[in-house]
């Protein structure tokens, strides 16, 4: 098990590099000047061209890179090129946020949406299983930011029963955290409803099928023991791995989610900084992002023993 | 700390670089206002008035002596002297282009005494005073010698006034959130506040700005109570607050900003005056104005390339941009100059809610007149980089783009950065106009304000005619607040002194 | 050959079946599952139910249970009457009441029966929280005791067991455990040996008999197996085609069989007398394994693990047109061995040669075309058929690649078709359109149709019912006689292999324990092991064919008679 | 069609039909219904430069956010330009990304997934590469791609393309692997066939009935990514009408002329749903497992 989980933890480096290396190329073969920004509008070109020798933009592409993994070793994500102050701060700050709704919006996916999946695989081909599977298709084909629209024009503004926007952490109450949170958590975890939905009535299906399924069931055991004791935990690492990969999925969609209803997370950063070609933070957050992906994928993967005896390492 | 009364402003845009000196950013002069102080500035009149000093100068008009005003202080605790207003006019003059005029001129500024500044110039500089007292886009904003000895070309890391707010360095937030409290001793000066000048008398305890990066949401959360000010409304969405009676719509002051379509002059076609005289023919300010604010009571078709309603503006010359889109005259014009139907390369950014329509609006006017235009879309920043090209259009030039400013940034010839005829050194679109130049050097030379403005007339028709860049006239972004905002100063730059906020 | 003579004409019907009819659901119209079945069980009765493939055992069992999978199947029509119950019209939580305490089931696959992410122990105590209000520790206590009744060794670890960690012999203990915790009256047992090999199937037949005698138990025991049936059964039902054909004590149904379909089905049961060993031809031997080894796994990058040594230093040869049989328990290494022949593997020691040619060392490219040499026939005819492709293609697929053009392949072909009994227009069809013997013979004749001069056939009629599988045995004998061929025929079913072997070959965990001509090794075995594999058989002393016992001077009784 | 002529299904039959085969494997009434609005959609789409009423460029500034009328089917956007005519032109670009996509996707994908399945030698670093794009988030990749090539149509779809294409890849790749050890494969390389024969012959067909499942959710999700992206302002110019630079333009405009957003996303949604529950019948059709039930 240790040595597994060490043997995985290693085999993300190699990723990471590469996820490095792509950024890296990406960025500096994207257009865009982070001088130009920081000089404004009415500077001329010698003026540009001094900032850009500030910023290290005129070595070369393999000495900049060079630079960055050396900093990256050290454990310093660099500096911010627009506002002066170091990333990590930047970063750490607007983690919280985005973390705690990501963490939100996947209690209540998994919440709503496994339960729902049960019931969609048990009652097969009946107008239950057609509900759920409208909603999911449905929470598909909508784009992220129409949802929070609709959310926040019902519950917000005709309802008034939560903020229209803002975040508190929930250190300054549970309260301030959760209405502000519900909406935007609500909006994200219609996607993902409907991917940990399907999956689950897929999965369960199969597992429905199963001889030990029969078993349980010849034992005399009761039908919710039958779909919640015996099939779901059998249908579990598929749904796992849908709520895994999702991740990547969930991070696209806090990007919208952040701006609508205003969140100072990692989502918008990103976008802000890839707008703005600010390197330095766009390296760290896709860097951080594509970490974050890895982890939770790894724990993923790690946590398949737990509910398969059979998957040892 | 009880009824401590906090404003929560979302601004126009959010703030992330720290520095005013480095960069034309609106939002970091915004910045600057609430934490640094400026030895004069203008009132609503364009008039240079004291404010951290008063001013004599000399009988030949090459010495100019600052004197301090007493009570000036920095947020840490230290008192302003005239060596930090030497180190700051200093890297100021390093980056703006008012300023790096002046200091051509310079024989020496130096700090005679803690409260007085000494300016000798070798050569007489009429508006002087104009320039260090301009509100935008780069004032000299006075800041302690230590920082103010930073290199020109990079940031500064501390971030210390001596202006009406301190910055919580601790919440900032870069993008998101920035915190100003009350700074306890500024002393305001006696005067009523006036634009920039007069006296700033804080009556909030916290001013905190944060940035909705939709706008929809940021009228909501006004409609809600959820915010205090917005400082940018767009027309369109008006209606939604409209049937609040706890919000309020309107225009801070009457000056507002001017879009402006610049032709690179480097490149054809637009190295020819007659197709630049087509292009100018055939845009349409009403249209352009109409899809872009919606209701006319916000905008304002005008010619004068000074902007219509300060000093200097005239609109001699400009009825071709006024009058509609003369698409006859136009194709008359392209005809004359054998346009071959080179495409015009539209740079079109697609984040900036502000520079949106304008190129969508001039493509289609711009094929209707008989051109081929090629609008490339384009996040701003690979327009920022891409303007910056000298190249053909193969090897990745351009020929127009769009932008804005406020008016106070295009007011006189000196200010207005298309106005510089200097070929390469001059602004993105690069005209070689000697014409110009001469014209410029006349505006530094007169004497007074009817030189001055005689000087501009002939400036204004010489745009005109040679289309340095297009004028596709000004509008005004209103701004909205809850009722609970009282007594905010009709300004250009929005400021929170004077402000005084209620109990709801 | 015993059989068991008790007379049940006093004891009380546990299960009666009257006229049961079920449908295909939504589908009134469709042929019926099952057609008029009546059955009757009594307390300590076992009754076996056999016949073919899909003759409807398992429905018929699922019904009593009242488990017919809905969406698919639904009762249409009779009654099923547990001791006075009537299930046929019971709502669920009364069958679920009685369910494991009156009427439970076993069944085949002890894989897949259990549920794989919960410990054996749980599974068994489920059972006994469901039904009873007993407390946590009477709960295990009862649980353990069950545990140690059914045999299982070392019942503490066992008790926290996952299924995986168990031998299918195990794993059918527990759910016999699970089955009879609450001494129910009826116990049915839906094929729960088939999927073991022969040693441990004896073990769970004695198992049930001794649990079945100590609670007086009736059994409905549902197998293919006619041997199986000999050992255990009291009554017989033959099944066919969804109808009960005949119903008779197990005496009068081998001794003299009523109706034809009986008659077809035992005759087709193989005997456990080998038969005449062939001529031993001139030529020299088609193919020559010398010290082969095999062992998987065992290089790992980063830390060594042991590997499974799954072969260890075979050596045999086969000469043209005999057949050399590999036996032994699962597991041993049998398609270890075959499939290192076929080269699908890379053997880690050892020589093989094929046709003169020493293969075992070639790379891909090397061995690709000795390949025509040596076919190979696999034991899933569902799996071994591309899906997509047309019986056609599949059979031209090796000649195009050996450079016949397509019209010939195709012409021959056809040929092959008839060779394997099946018409020509089956040449066009998909293998879904065949039934798993016909499919067998389309693979037979896809290997044929290289013109091998070595097939192997891995358990290549292990998965076909009796009597199709007769049918594909004759085949194999009939190309054999025709092409002359050398067969290595590997098989765990010993009546199998006394039916088409000339030599026998016994392997034991990848070693080969016994080797020589198939009279000697099936009647006097040297090795214990072999005894006792061939002491495991079932019903081995009866010659079904014939409806009597076994001739004992033709029978090889390890133990001497 | 067997479906619609029986007029026996109740109409709850019908609507429990939309998810799966009924037990005899006819199609459904629901997927019938799909494929006849996507048939609908699509064309409406590919002929609007035919019968749409206006230039979908041309604007007029005095007749801004007009609300629906004779001369405007869906009112105009903030451009004065014609809602309807931008939404039914806009359908043929949104539906050419959604198509493009999954067709791009799919066959790079399935390239690199065959090798990557079959050769154990380009495996590790096929995969290790395919994690990395796996693991950067889809929009921001998207932002970045964009940003660099500007956001014509063609690096729009390579962007919503390049995020996608790992997900075939593995998905391909598992397929193989599975598939090579299906005795079929192993009978065939008993037959002497080569590599490359048993991957395009054998293993290759067995990818197609996932990929066509996969393909229409690549598809859906294309039409959405393309929508965000508009969203983020690295959409598509907008002067080349697309359903998600429409909503994204008209989404400011949401509480005042919802007709901008809901126009172009109820054809999306019913797109999208459409597409999906086709996938899904593919996919019950295809599944072997769901075969061998109804067998
Ligand atoms: N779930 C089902 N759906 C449809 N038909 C079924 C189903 N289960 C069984 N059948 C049909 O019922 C018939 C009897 O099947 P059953 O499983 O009882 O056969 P069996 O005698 O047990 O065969 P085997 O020896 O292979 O287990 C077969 O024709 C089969 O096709
Ligand atoms: N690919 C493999 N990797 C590792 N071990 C294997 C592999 N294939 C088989 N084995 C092991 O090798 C041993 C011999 O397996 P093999 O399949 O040859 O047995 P068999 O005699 O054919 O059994 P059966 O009768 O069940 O088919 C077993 O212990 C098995 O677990
Ligand atoms: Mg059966
Ligand atoms: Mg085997």
């Amino acid at each position: 098990m240790f040595l597994y989980i060490l043997k995985r933890v290693l085999a993300t480096i190699p990723v990471m590099i590469i996820v490095a290396i792509f950024v890296f190329l990406l960025l500096r073969l994207t257009p865009g000047d982070p001088a130009a920004i920081l000089a404004g509008d009415a500077a001329t070109p010698a003026q540009l061209e001094r900032i850009r020798d500030g910023l290290g933009l005129n070595d070369p592409l393999i000495t900049q890179f060079m630079t960055w993994m050396n900093q990256l070793l050290h454990g310093d994500l660099g500096t911010s090129l627009l506002s002066n102050t170091p990333v990590a701060g930047m970063v750490a700050e607007r983690l919280g946020p985005t973390i705690n709704i990501a963490l939100m919006t996947i209690t209540i996916s998994v919440l709503l949406a496994v339960p729902m999946g049960v019931i969609a695989a048990w009652r097969h081909r009946t107008w239950i299983d057609f509900l759920v599977m409208s909603f999911s298709v449905l929470g598909f084909s909508v784009p992220v930011f129409v949802i929070g629209y609709i959310l926040i024009q019902i519950f917000a503004i005709e309802l008034r029963w939560v903020p229209v926007q803002g975040y508190k952490d929930p250190s300054d109450g549970f309260g301030a955290f959760f209405s502000r949170a519900l909406l935007p958590s609500l909006t994200l975890a219609t996607i993902y409803i409907a991917l940990i939905a399907r999956m689950t009535r897929a999965s369960m299906l199969e597992v429905l099928g199963e001889d030990y399924i029969r078993t349980a069931r010849a034992k005399g055991v009761r039908e919710n023991v039958v779909l919640f004791r015996h099939a779901l935990r059998n249908a579990a690492v598929p749904i796992l791995t849908i709520i895994g990969t999702g991740f990547a999925l969930l991070i696209s969609g806090v990007v919208v989610t952040e701006s609508v209803f205003n969140i100072p997370g990692i989502g918008r950063l990103t976008v802000d900084a890839i707008l703005a070609r600010d390197y330095p933070v766009i390296q760290a957050m896709i860097l951080l992002t594509a970490g974050i992906y890895v982890f939770v994928n790894l724990l993923v993967d790690i946590s398949y023993s737990f509910f398969d005896p059979r998957i040892r390492y | 700390q009880e009824n401590e009364t906090t404003v929560t402003a979302v601004m126009h845009s959010g703030l992330r670089v720290l520095d005013p000196v480095i960069t034309t950013a609106h939002i970091t002069r915004d910045h600057g206002y609430m934490i640094y102080d400026v030895l004069t500035a203008v009132d609503d009149k364009f008039a240079p008035q004291p404010q951290m000093a008063s001013w004599e100068i000399s009988e030949d008009g090459l010495s100019y002596t600052f004197t301090l005003r007493d009570g000036l202080m920095f947020h840490d605790g230290a008192p302003v002297t005239g060596a930090d207003v030497v180190a700051s006019l200093k890297r100021w003059g390093k980056k703006d282009s008012g300023g790096q005029l002046i200091f051509d001129v310079t024989e020496s500024l130096e700090s005679t005494d803690e409260k007085t500044v000494v300016w000798r110039l070798s050569k007489q500089f009429g508006p002087l005073l104009d320039v260090i007292s301009k509100q935008s886009a780069v004032p000299p904003f006075i800041m302690p010698a230590r920082v103010a000895e930073t290199s020109a070309d990079e940031t500064i890391t501390e971030y210390v006034g001596s202006g009406p707010f301190v910055f919580n360095e601790s919440e900032y937030k870069p993008g998101v959130n920035v915190t100003y409290e009350k700074f306890d001793d500024y002393v305001p000066r006696s005067e009523p506040a006036s634009w920039m000048a007069g006296g700033k008398v804080v009556n909030v305890d916290k001013v905190i700005w944060t940035t909705m990066p939709d706008a929809l949401t940021a009228l909501n959360a006004l409609s809600a109570g959820e915010i205090d000010y917005l400082e940018q409304v767009q027309i369109d969405l008006m209606p939604i607050v409209g049937g609040n009676p706890d919000v309020i719509v309107e225009k801070r002051d009457e000056l507002g900003y001017v879009t402006i379509g610049r032709p690179n002059h480097l490149l054809p076609p637009f190295d020819n005056k007659l197709i630049r005289q087509a292009a100018m023919a055939a845009l349409d300010q009403e249209s352009m104005l109409a899809t872009m604010q919606g209701d006319p009571e916000y905008y304002n078709v005008c010619g004068a390339i000074f902007g219509c309603s300060t000093p200097l503006g005239d609109e001699a010359g400009s009825e071709v941009l006024t009058s509609g889109a003369n698409v006859d005259t136009a194709k008359a014009l392209l005809k004359e100059a054998g346009y071959d139907g080179t495409p015009i390369v539209l740079m079109a950014p697609t984040d900036v809610i502000s520079l949106i329509n304008q190129p969508v609006v001039a493509a289609q006017a711009l094929r209707e007149a008989g051109f081929e235009v090629d609008m490339q879309s384009m996040d701003w920043q690979s327009v920022v980089q891409r303007r910056a090209q000298q190249q053909p259009v193969s090897e990745g030039g351009w020929n127009l783009f769009f932008t804005n400013w406020i008016v106070p940034e295009v007011s006189d010839p000196l200010i207005n950065v298309m106005a510089n005829g200097r070929g390469d050194e001059a602004w993105f679109g690069w005209p070689t106009d000697p014409e110009i130049e001469k014209l410029r050097a006349d505006f530094v030379a007169a004497g007074d304000m009817a030189a001055q403005k005689e000087v501009a007339l002939e400036i204004q028709e010489h745009v005109m005619d040679n289309v340095n860049y297009i004028m596709m006239g000004e509008y005004i972004i209103p701004q909205a607040r809850r009722t609970t905002i009282q007594n905010m100063l009709p300004s250009p730059v929005p400021v929170f002194w004077n402000m005084t906020k209620e109990d709801e | 050959m015993e059989f068991k003579s008790k007379d049940f004409s006093d004891a009380k019907p546990v299960l009666k079946i009257r006229n049961l009819e079920v449908r295909l659901t939504g589908r009134p119209n469709a042929e019926l599952v099952l057609n008029g079945i009546n059955l009757d069980i009594r307390a300590g009765e076992t009754h076996c139910l056999v016949g073919e493939s899909g003759s409807g055992k398992s429905v018929t069992s699922l019904a009593a249970m009242s488990l017919l999978p809905k969406d698919a199947l639904e009762i249409q029509g009779g009654l099923i009457d547990l001791n006075g119950f009537d299930i046929t019209n019971a709502t669920a939580p009364q069958m679920r009441d009685l369910r494991a305490r009156k009427i439970s089931m076993i069944f085949q696959e002890p894989m897949t029966a259990l549920n794989p992410v919960l410990r054996v122990g749980e599974q068994i105590e489920e059972v006994l929280n469901t039904h009873t209000n007993m407390t946590g520790s009477e709960v295990k206590k009862r649980t353990i005791d069950m545990m140690e009744q059914v045999h299982l060794p070392d019942v503490e670890r066992i008790y926290t067991a996952f299924p995986h960690q168990l031998s299918g012999g195990q794993r059918q203990r527990i759910m016999i455990a699970m089955a009879l915790i609450l001494d129910p009256d009826l116990l049915i047992a839906d094929e729960p040996t088939t999927a073991l090999d022969v040693t441990t199937q004896l073990q769970i037949l004695k198992l049930i008999a001794e649990m079945q005698e100590r609670n007086g138990t009736a059994v409905l025991f549902i197998t293919h197996d006619m041997g199986v049936v000999a050992e255990i059964a009291d009554t017989v039902s033959v099944m066919q085609k969804g109808q009960i054909v005949e119903h008779a004590p197990i005496r009068d149904l081998l001794t003299n069989p009523q109706v034809a379909y009986t008659k077809k089905l035992l005759s087709a049961v193989p005997n456990l007398a080998p038969r005449a060993a062939r001529q031993v031809s001139a030529g020299p031997d088609i193919v020559a394994v010398e010290g082969l080894d095999m062992t998987y796994g065992g290089n790992g990058f980063f830390f060594k693990s042991e590997g499974v040594k799954a072969a260890r230093n075979v050596n045999f040869s086969i000469a043209p047109g005999r057949t050399l049989g590999i036996v032994g328990e699962s597991g041993s290494g049998k398609s270890t061995v075959a499939r290192c022949i076929m080269r699908l593997i890379d053997p880690t020691a050892g020589k093989i040669t094929i046709a003169g040619s020493e293969i075992a060392q070639l790379t891909r490219r090397q061995l690709q075309p000795h390949r025509k040499h040596f076919q190979i026939v696999f034991q899933d005819p569902y799996r071994s058929l591309n899906p997509r492709w047309t019986v056609a293609r599949s059979l031209c697929e090796g000649p195009i690649n050996f450079g016949t053009s397509r019209e010939v392949a195709m012409e021959h072909a056809a040929e092959l078709m008839e060779l394997v009994d099946l018409p020509r227009d089956a040449l066009e069809r998909y293998p879904h359109q065949f039934s798993g013997g016909q499919r067998q013979r389309i693979a037979i004749a896809r290997a044929v149709a290289m013109k091998p001069d070595l097939l192997v056939a891995d358990e290549a009629v292990s998965a076909l019912d009796v009597s199709v599988q007769a049918q594909v045995l004759d085949l194999l004998d009939d190309i054999q006689d025709k092409f002359g061929v050398a067969m290595l025929f590997i098989t765990h079913d010993l009546r199998v292999a006394a039916q088409i072997c000339d030599e026998v070959l016994v392997m034991q965990k990848g070693l080969v324990v016994e080797h020589g001509p198939a009279g000697e090794v099936l009647a006097s075995p040297h090795h214990d092991y072999t005894r006792n594999l061939i002491e495991a058989a079932p019903g081995r002393d009866w010659d079904f064919a014939n409806f009597c016992a076994l001739d004992r001077a033709s029978t090889f009784t390890g133990t001497a008679a | 069609m067997t479906a619609i002529s029986n007029s026996r299904h109740s109409a709850f039959q019908v609507l429990s039909g939309l998810f799966s085969l009924p037990a005899d494997a006819r199609i459904g009434i629901g997927p019938m219904i799909a494929a006849v609005i996507l048939v609908v959609i699509v064309l409406a789409s590919l002929f609007a430069p035919l019968y749409v009423p206006y230039d979908p460029l041309a604007m007029d500034a005095m007749a801004r956010l007009k609300p629906p009328s004779d001369t405007h089917l869906l009112g105009t956007d903030p451009y004065g330009r014609d809602t309807f005519s931008r939404v039914m032109m806009g359908g043929r670009v949104s539906l050419l990304i959604g198509i493009g996509t999954a067709l791009v996707s799919i066959s790079v994908g399935m390239m690199i997934g065959l090798v990557a399945g079959f050769f154990h030698a380009a495996d590790g670093v096929i995969m290790r590469i395919m994690d990395s794009l796996m693991a950067i988030p889809a929009i921001l990749l998207a932002i970045a791609l964009v940003a660099l090539n500007g956001p014509s149509l063609s690096s729009i779809i390579i962007a919503i393309t390049v995020p996608e294409v790992p997900r075939v890849v593995r998905l391909v790749r598992s397929v193989v692997l599975s598939a090579r050890e299906e005795p079929f494969v192993e009978a065939a390389i008993a037959l002497g066939s080569s590599m490359p024969k048993i991957l395009i012959q054998h293993l290759m067909p067995n990818t197609f009935a996932p990929l066509i499942v996969q393909g229409t959710y690549i598809c859906a999700s294309a039409i959405l990514i393309e929508a965000i992206l508009s969203f983020l302002g690295a959409g598509v110019s907008t002067e080349i009408p697309t359903w998600g630079n429409i909503m994204a333009e008209g989404r400011t405009y949401f509480q005042i002329k919802p007709g901008l957003i809901f126009w172009p996303g109820l054809l999306l949604s019913l797109c999208i749903l459409a597409i999906n529950l086709l996938g899904d019948t593919a996919r019950d059709l295809l599944d072997p497992r769901m075969k061998k039930r109804e067998g």
